[in-house]
């Protein structure tokens, strides 16, 4: 109960939130949360919305698994504009903005994998908020609306969408109708002795299907826990605490792929937070010319 | 009178069955290239174009037409069915079979998710596109895996390169595409829906 | 007497004219599971055995006899014939158009795509493994048409079930693959390539 509320809470109030520590790492403080709750409600030009639809309360938990119905953040923002009952053209930017960021907020570190393009979406909605509540310039500006900009994107992705859900209702081989499949003649009457082939197609083609791009990339979109953050935090403490200081590179371990170079520099800005670990001043470093290199980013032990 | 009378009698005669035994040879000769269509729609791995098979079975349009009709006649009692698919064409398990096989080989149903769906549909229905394109349509990165996934099953193809920036590659759906949502041409796809119904969301 | 003789004609009538009825209906009754099982057997990727068809379609011993019977004199008149191997029953074209197809499609034996031994290459070296996995290890569905030919060479064989959900099918190689590929064992097999040297090579 306590926990349902506090989402609640979390949506109708527009706190501002600072959509890189939101999305990765905070979660919202409920007491907070709770007090500002009293004097703010959602708004619709103007009008206050006392009922907001049902299914937007959505237990913690579930979130993720819940978000990862949407295609995106443009299908998650098509939902809210829907569920907010209002025309796309007439979207109400500030309260979708925050329902929009509320939920972000949600995505934990546990579910960085999704973050990055809502990331992306929640600093587009933030300039465009950022926008409006400026007071207007007096001198015309060139550029082009955000807003009417993010409205035209919404209304093309709603499109495709569309489209793509037709496209899914047309008969599919394989899917409504099949293809009949019938064995050849006999081997031994087709050909007067089999073919015989070199194993070495076998390794060939082993080659060509690792090397085929983003084939490692895909091995690694495997969900949630695949590289625990925690572990990651253990094994990084283990390292530094032994050896002193390493280079983030060194941190690494290769077979966890680009998620795990992601997992390793969240552990790093964790055990950062928690001064456990702090980063050698290049300058320090005798006879180095490299301090503007990244990958000469080192890590020392402090504990 | 009476001589000549029953000399052209006779020849009409004749005539008549001579005729009817090239009919009946007609009626072979096409009954047996009906069985060779078969064989080669069954052998081939892809759909054979009208084309292909009169090269192959050196026909005619007009033998090759009755052979096709005599082909979807025999095929009628049967639990196959012939089918023109833009690529040429195929025999596909007639559709009122499909539930038995969707009960009894479940894993022979393909799904696609949503994203893939929207991601064929961006190439689709704005070919050529790069991929930025498409992820600037769906508003997510593109995941390699789905691409991966189209070019697979021969639904999309890279043809030339828009002269931008890094040249990047442009993306076109091929006739497989076509064939497997059983289209023989793009302009068959539904239509895009209007933009009026789709502001009007609520 | 008579009365009673007449009730007795009366009622073997009833008796034959329900007998023959019942067997009208028995006669449709085998047509359509004959139909069944061609329709099973054109749309399967592995040979089914008679304890498969029986299970899918609910059938007793007898049943099945018949309506394979009914089949194959269906067939006698077609291109296809009903052919049972070690692995079970699969439709296979007559072998007197064998001719035709390799004048046609000259490489249609020798030419293996790159799906079909990506897919056998993970079957040979992570054997038993279930269509999950290959598909998990490629990234792609698999297409039922690969297996299909994968099975029509004798090259993979199923063979004993995963314990998870749907207890999926394990899947081995033969030696008939180790034949075709000049292997005399599994040990024979190339090593796995090492990854860090591919990537140092690209």
């Amino acid at each position: 109960m306590q926990v349902t509320s506090a989402i609640r809470a979390d949506i109708q109030t527009p706190v501002s939130i600072s959509p890189v520590s939101g999305g990765i790492a905070a979660v919202a403080k409920v007491h907070d949360i709770a007090d500002a709750c009293d004097n703010m409600a959602l708004r619709i030009y103007q009008t206050p919305v006392q009922h907001l639809p049902e299914d937007l309360y959505v237990p913690p938990q579930a979130f993720a698994i819940w978000l990862e119905q949407f295609a995106g953040p443009l299908d998650f923002l098509l939902y809210l504009v829907k569920k907010n009952n209002v025309d796309l053209t007439q979207m109400p930017i500030l309260p979708i903005t925050e329902q929009y960021l509320a939920y972000i907020n949600e995505l934990n570190a546990e579910h960085f994998e999704l973050a990055g393009d809502y990331l992306l979406m929640a600093s587009t909605l933030i300039a465009i908020k950022t926008e409006l509540l400026l007071p207007t310039p007096q001198t015309p500006i060139d550029e082009r609306d955000p807003k009417a900009e993010l409205i035209e994107r919404l209304e093309a992705y709603a499109q495709i969408k569309s489209a793509s859900q037709r496209l899914d209702n047309l008969v599919r081989l394989e899917r409504d109708v099949f293809l009949a499949m019938v064995s050849m003649p006999n081997q031994d009457i087709m050909q007067a002795e089999l073919p015989s082939y070199s194993p070495n197609l076998l390794i060939d083609s082993l080659f060509k299907m690792q090397l085929m791009p983003g084939y490692h990339m895909k091995m690694h979109t495997v969900k949630t826990d695949a590289v625990p953050l925690a572990d990651r935090i253990v094994s990084i403490s283990r390292q530094l605490s032994t050896d002193g200081a390493r280079s983030f590179y060194e941190l690494l371990d290769k077979t966890q792929g680009k998620i795990g170079v992601v997992v390793s520099f969240v552990a790093v800005l964790e055990l950062m937070k928690r001064q456990l670990v702090g980063v050698v001043n290049a300058d320090n470093i005798a006879g180095s010319h490299t301090s503007n290199q990244l990958n000469e980013l080192t890590l020392e032990w402090l504990a | 009178m009476a001589m000549v009378d029953n000399a052209k009698q006779d020849n009409s005669k004749q005539t008549l069955s001579v005729s009817l035994e090239q009919q009946d040879e007609a009626i072979n000769k096409h009954e047996t290239i009906s069985r060779h269509i078969e064989v080669l729609l069954h052998a081939s791995e892809a759909p054979i174009t009208a084309n292909v098979l009169k090269k192959y079975l050196s026909l005619s349009t007009q033998e090759l037409q009755q052979a096709l009709e005599i082909l979807q006649a025999r095929l009628k009692n049967g639990v196959l069915s012939l089918n023109e698919t833009a690529s040429g064409y195929r025999l596909q398990i007639t559709d009122s079979y499909s539930p038995l096989i969707q009960r009894v080989f479940p894993q022979r149903q393909e799904r696609l998710s949503q994203a893939l769906l929207e991601t064929l549909s961006v190439i689709a229905y704005k070919q050529p596109v790069t991929r930025s394109d498409i992820e600037y349509v769906r508003g997510v990165t593109l995941s390699s895996n789905i691409l991966r996934q189209l070019f697979d099953k021969g639904w999309i193809i890279e043809n030339g390169y828009k002269d931008t920036l890094g040249r990047p590659a442009l993306l076109h759906t091929t006739p497989q595409f076509l064939d497997a949502f059983g289209l023989t041409s793009l302009e068959q796809l539904p239509p895009m829906p209007d933009m009026e119904s789709i502001k009007a969301i609520s």
